[in-house]
């Protein structure tokens, strides 16, 4: 089993989870997150004090897929957030060893 | 008001609102305590109320665009209503505007004194004037609401300052200009009286505080704006919730509290009048609430307080046309209907024709002012609880009717819908040629805090 | 005042509180403009005060569910005050309960005028009726605190309405109906006055703002209400700690703020008092907050903002019953020793009983009161620099014992808290009958926001 | 006013400010309702009004620490007020601070009468103890924004009664001590009851609401302490933004809206005059506002909500001292020119310095202060559309020289920068070697909430 | 090591840290996170605008633990988290290369 | 590729974002985190309820990073974050699969 984290922009989440949704995954769970990267932020002026903010708000997903599924989800997720300007976010996929389902016990690809 | 010819000398000769002859002794200074403390209600009710309680219902990106673009109106209109907007709207001109006897407040001073509902009774006119003040402001403010989160905030300026000066002042000369009751002294002296006041005032619509100078005519002119301004970015496609209600809620308490001043302060009086326009003011307000979040509850399962605020907003603006002329179970019946009908204007209404009214100025205000105008010729009849009109030159309530007032009643909000709706087309238009209406995508969805203001509203 | 008993004929001949004999030109519009001003007050204290100091103190997912139960309680209860409380309460009855001549204000113009504590001196009827309006609404808005975050919003609206039904109208009628004082103008017309006046008021008991009335009642019915409902889940195993600390802030500042119409305009008059009246509310709260968050310094370490907020709330509450009768200095002793006591109950008396008083209704609200009644009768004492009893038949300052005065002070703890107590087992085990009182274990984990009302507060 | 000398026995003869002798019908009811209602709306600006505005500006993890020095220290000030404050501050002594009498409020009875600016009218002396009161309370409360998120609670406290006792008592006295209009009857009584008067007042120094007696003295001990206490940790590299902008919007609102009770109420009377300061507290702030952010719009790229809430505070500070001398566009001018100062003191003045004065209390209320004191001597002048200066000795306003009374102004301002700033000096040197200024370095980090108040402001 | 990653319900916070802790477990990070899952959300009114909100509060506990601790604090978690309705939440268990402790320098399993 | 995440004490972001912009890592993603540990945390106290705040604020960076600057970015975060008080935070490390940049669809430590 594989985990995706997708960092993306904020108002793309619905068009993400419609997405991945229609693939038959069934869980995301998903966090604020503050992003720094090649896009730039703005600044901010409190009277005299000026501040640069670039950590911009972003939104993290989590899922875990089953490897078959990995690539369809991918691909999904890619196209829903992909807006084609700076700041589209990054994907990360690392290998999960196991994932149980509290409520029932089940585990590996059962637990999904 | 019966309203015959006179010659325009004598008219001339009647000292509009403001009678230096008489003496200060006419004026009670519990009536200026309350007039003051009204003011400073009315204040309260703008900012904060009317802030929180737009700034609550919009998403936190833009919740300082809106607290921001009602403050410095609020600041704008108070200029201008010192520099020239007092002086067209509340000195005599002819049935449409005022003249320039009052421009930069000029001849107005510590001793100058202006009339009130009874006759002998003045308070001074300093003190109408910035009662006055805080009625010009809050009503571009309520504007603000129904293009909320995408409108550049220069254009959101000029417009409203566009707006108040074509709009706001001739209407409120319409409707509230009179020479004051002193000048009844006889048939001959009220025909003339009469001849010099408003134009809507002519026609005998009753407006007790602003239900056509202050809420139709913001009303329509926010809908000519959702209009104009085109729908936010993802209407209807993403939840756009309010960021904060128990905002919403401080504002609508603010509004309620603050609305004391507005209606009851319209009063010019502290009597046993003004306690009645308090009493309706709060029963109307409680009795709209209710209906509102008690019909959301039937219908959608639950009552919800954003449809209590809502509805007691509902109902505040229903009654302050009507606050003066009904009693209490008048006023109750307005906020009941009120509640209902602005309800389903906005959930119905709105969805049935596609519009993206922010804020629901149109829904509540120009619709709730509707009602309330409307309803006002109902329950004003003494038959009804009501107090009927009072005919200054006979010294005694007037014989009434209910088809004849409402007929009245349609002249103010007809007129008064025509003028807004007309002068807000060209304000619009003209703002969108010059400056251009709305920010670019990228802005509205970061949102206008950081880039029109360069703040943040929460770290 | 004593009593005796007087042919009832003369007694229905004294015109209760209102008397439509005396002139107009008794009114003085300062003394209007004041009431008004305080009505507002009142109002601003709990829409939004009280509701964003109880707002604050729950958790952020019943945030919603209290401003809620208290906005639209004020609303329910304003309209049935109009319809039946204010007559059963202030109109001519029995010792327990008025008549039915104000039933839907008929007869309530704006001419009516009711008496004031002084001779000769009225106010507009109709500024009287909505200044008792808010505090028949304030009053069931403050039980709402003891049994927050777990109570369905029908039954908190049901219960509220009956127990504001048969025990606020009732206690404020036996408490505070009274002739007035022109019915005092001899010994005897003023035997016959005292005879129709309310039990407790016969009694002798001074409660000049509603110690008794508001606070001992509503926080008696607060009692009972967190034992029957019982505990909130995982109460003293999780956390609950406030979720909006400034929130409790802007909540317990509006209150004082607010609570100056309270006591001051039970003065009902604009005069010198009304200003001692001020001073003692404002210094009394003053000395509670410091004397409750010093305590906590001394014994826990840190002074807290929740503490200083709730001392003066603790000392708001008790100096209501004594604000008219004490000096500035009496004021400042009983802030001191309602904050240190409120403290006690609030830590060890609720540790001791298990009691969940989500917000300490009882602890601040009943204790508080019953402390400011009973310190009533000691810094009344003109020897304490009290103002002691005015005797309207001798129109001077009668004899002071302190003493007595406690035994009559003791009569309105006694009724107040036996009343109360018994109308809400009964409002509360028929509520519990027909609706049921709790929501769902689900429900009030999720919270009482998304499911009861269908909103979120922040997003 | 010209000081000669008299018989001291002829001066102790003046009744000062109180004067038993006159008839209780010399108070009009109205301007106890004014005052009264003045009084209220001083509270509401400091509790939640400044306690909001500077909470809102502080970091997340500050903000009750900021509510709490301002709620406790308003508390405890209200009780130094009663116990000796008022009475050195406004009883006859000697031209710095005044006497005895008045300890513990001592012969303060509900009788008790004070003077106003018109012969002849009194007010409840009462009523005037506890307005006054409210100023003596705000004022210490506004030093706390200067070291704010650093100081020790205790500390805190023990400065700012220092500073109360030994400047603003004094200074309060010097500006505005007199014997109060009635003792002018002829030249040589009005020399005896001038000579009578506090140091300030006798050089003929204009402050109608507080410039200098508030805003200069708070803004001195502002700086002195933001040097005392040396700058935040990580100052000028860590960000340090308002942790909540529509907080700080509230809280400039309510400023706004109770300053109406701090300039018109010092009027002490509800008359035309007070209408014209009503409008002059409102067109100064207005275009201090819009100064303020459009100055930002134009050299900064964006107006900002915290600039037009900052302008709004510079201008009703700046107004402040001027407020019942000039005319309305005087006012207007008055707040242009305090909102592009206090910008100019806000961001180069602070910036050059380098002393952190954390919520700018120097760069508002002094510079703001100085300006609004200067300003008046300007357009008080009635060519300029002032009132000048009135003469109760000749019963008129006497002739004006701009000059003369800037000078007299200077002396005003100049007096109290050197007063304040030497006991404040004196002040912080003291606590610092008592108790210790700042809280250490880890605490500062965590933030003041959870470890001086053992609280978390939002969960 | 492993890296520990639960998706809980946020009322079972103090359950699961207590229960982690009686295996000596001494670290947990804490995110507040929204879920989308089986558990069926909430539908939302704001005036005429409806929305469903299918997003839940949850609280994402990360722990690192050694390999022998692992299975412990796999029931640990479980045993404290399980209510039995749809919603409990999910498992993942992955490997970490290394841990860092910051103030120390230590590494590996000292640094747990 | 190498997925580092470190839990630090949030006062200290600032300097470890300059201290690994430094090294030019170009992408940093922050979440605002509690972190239970050795650390003691705080009694707070309302009215009569005493609670034990053991959860202290704490910010989360992940980064990704190739494997040659692993023990560099490791190096400078330490440094930079490191106060030498109890509670500095850790660092844990695990291996990513791949790295994807939604906006050009690159993978790889292209897309880093
Ligand atoms: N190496 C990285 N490690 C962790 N997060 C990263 C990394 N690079 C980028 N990010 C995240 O991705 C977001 C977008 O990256 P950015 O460089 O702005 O644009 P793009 O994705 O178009 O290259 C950043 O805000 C950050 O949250
Ligand atoms: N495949 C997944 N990837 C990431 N998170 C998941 C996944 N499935 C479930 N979750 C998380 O677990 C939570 C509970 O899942 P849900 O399907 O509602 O119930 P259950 O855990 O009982 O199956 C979700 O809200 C979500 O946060
Ligand atoms: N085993 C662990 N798993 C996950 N997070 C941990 C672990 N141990 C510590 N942490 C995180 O690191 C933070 C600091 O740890 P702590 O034990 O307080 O001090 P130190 O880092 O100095 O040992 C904790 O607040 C927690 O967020």
């Amino acid at each position: 089993m594989k985990l995706i984290t997708a960092i993306i922009k904020p108002f793309k989440l619905d068009d993400v989870r419609d997405a991945i949704g229609e693939l038959g995954v069934l869980g995301i769970t998903v966090t604020e997150v503050k992003g720094f990267g090649r896009q730039r932020g703005h600044t901010e002026l409190y009277r005299g004090a000026e501040y640069v903010v670039d950590f911009l708000p972003k939104v993290k997903l989590e899922l875990a897929v089953s490897d078959e599924l990995l690539d369809q989800a991918l691909e999904a997720i890619i196209r829903a957030a992909r807006t084609g300007k700076i700041g589209d976010g990054k994907i990360f996929v690392s290998t999960l060893d196991d994932v149980i389902r509290i409520r029932t016990g089940e585990t590996g690809a059962q637990a999904l | 008001m019966k309203t015959r010819t006179l010659p325009l000398v004598a008219a001339l000769l009647l000292a509009p609102l403001t009678a230096m002859a008489e003496t200060a002794a006419a004026v009670d200074k519990g009536d200026t305590a309350w007039l003051l403390t009204s003011t400073a209600l009315v204040i309260l009710m703008t900012i904060p109320g009317l802030a929180l309680f737009y700034g609550g219902m919009v998403r936190s990106k833009n919740v300082l665009s809106v607290l921001m673009q009602v403050f410095l109106t609020f600041c704008v209109i108070a200029i201008a209503w010192a520099v020239y907007g007092y002086s067209l709207a509340f000195t005599a001109g002819n049935a449409f505007v005022g003249g320039a006897d009052r421009l930069f407040m000029s001849g107005l001073t510590v001793e100058s004194i202006a009339a009130t509902f009874s006759k002998g009774v003045y308070v001074p006119e300093m003190a109408y004037f910035v009662f006055q003040l805080t009625f010009a402001c809050i009503t571009p403010c309520l504007i603000v609401g129904a293009f909320a989160e995408r409108l550049k905030f220069s254009a959101v300026l000029v417009f409203l300052l566009f707006w108040f000066t074509f709009s706001y002042v001739p209407v409120a000369h319409m409707v509230w200009f009179w020479a004051g009751p002193d000048a009844y002294t006889d048939a001959e002296a009220g025909a003339a009286a009469g001849a010099m006041a408003g134009f809507i005032f002519q026609k005998g619509a009753l407006d007790f505080a602003g239900g056509t100078v202050v809420h139709i005519n913001s009303g329509i002119a926010g809908l000519v704006g959702a209009i104009f301004a085109g729908r936010r970015v993802g209407y209807g496609r993403a939840p756009m919730p309010p960021h904060n209600l128990p905002m919403v809620m401080i504002g609508a308490s603010l509004l309620w509290v603050g609305w004391f001043g507005f209606n009851v302060g319209s009063n010019l009086e502290a009597n046993g009048l003004a306690a009645q326009v308090f009493a309706n003011t709060l029963l109307a307000t409680a009795s709209a609430a209710v209906a509102w979040s008690f019909a959301e509850w039937i219908w959608r399962g639950t009552p919800t307080v954003l449809g209590a605020a809502s509805g007691a907003v509902a109902g505040l603006v229903a009654i302050t046309p009507a606050c003066g002329w009904v009693g209490p179970m008048g006023a109750i019946a307005i906020g009941v209907i009120a509640g209902l009908l602005c309800l389903a204007a906005v959930t119905k209404l709105k969805a049935r024709f596609g519009y993206d009214d922010s804020l629901d100025v149109f829904g509540v205000h120009c619709v709730g002012g509707i009602v309330g105008s409307l309803l006002t010729a109902v329950f004003c009849s003494p038959s009804l609880g009501g107090t009927g009109v009072y005919d200054y030159v006979a010294n005694a309530v007037a014989p009434y009717s209910i088809g004849g007032q409402l007929v009245a009643q349609l002249w103010g909000v007809g007129v008064t819908i025509l003028w807004s709706g007309a002068v807000s087309v060209a304000g619009y238009a003209l703002v969108r040629a010059l400056i251009g209406l709305r920010v670019s995508e990228d802005e509205e969805r970061e949102g206008l805090d950081t880039r029109s203001h360069g703040e943040s509203a929460y770290t």
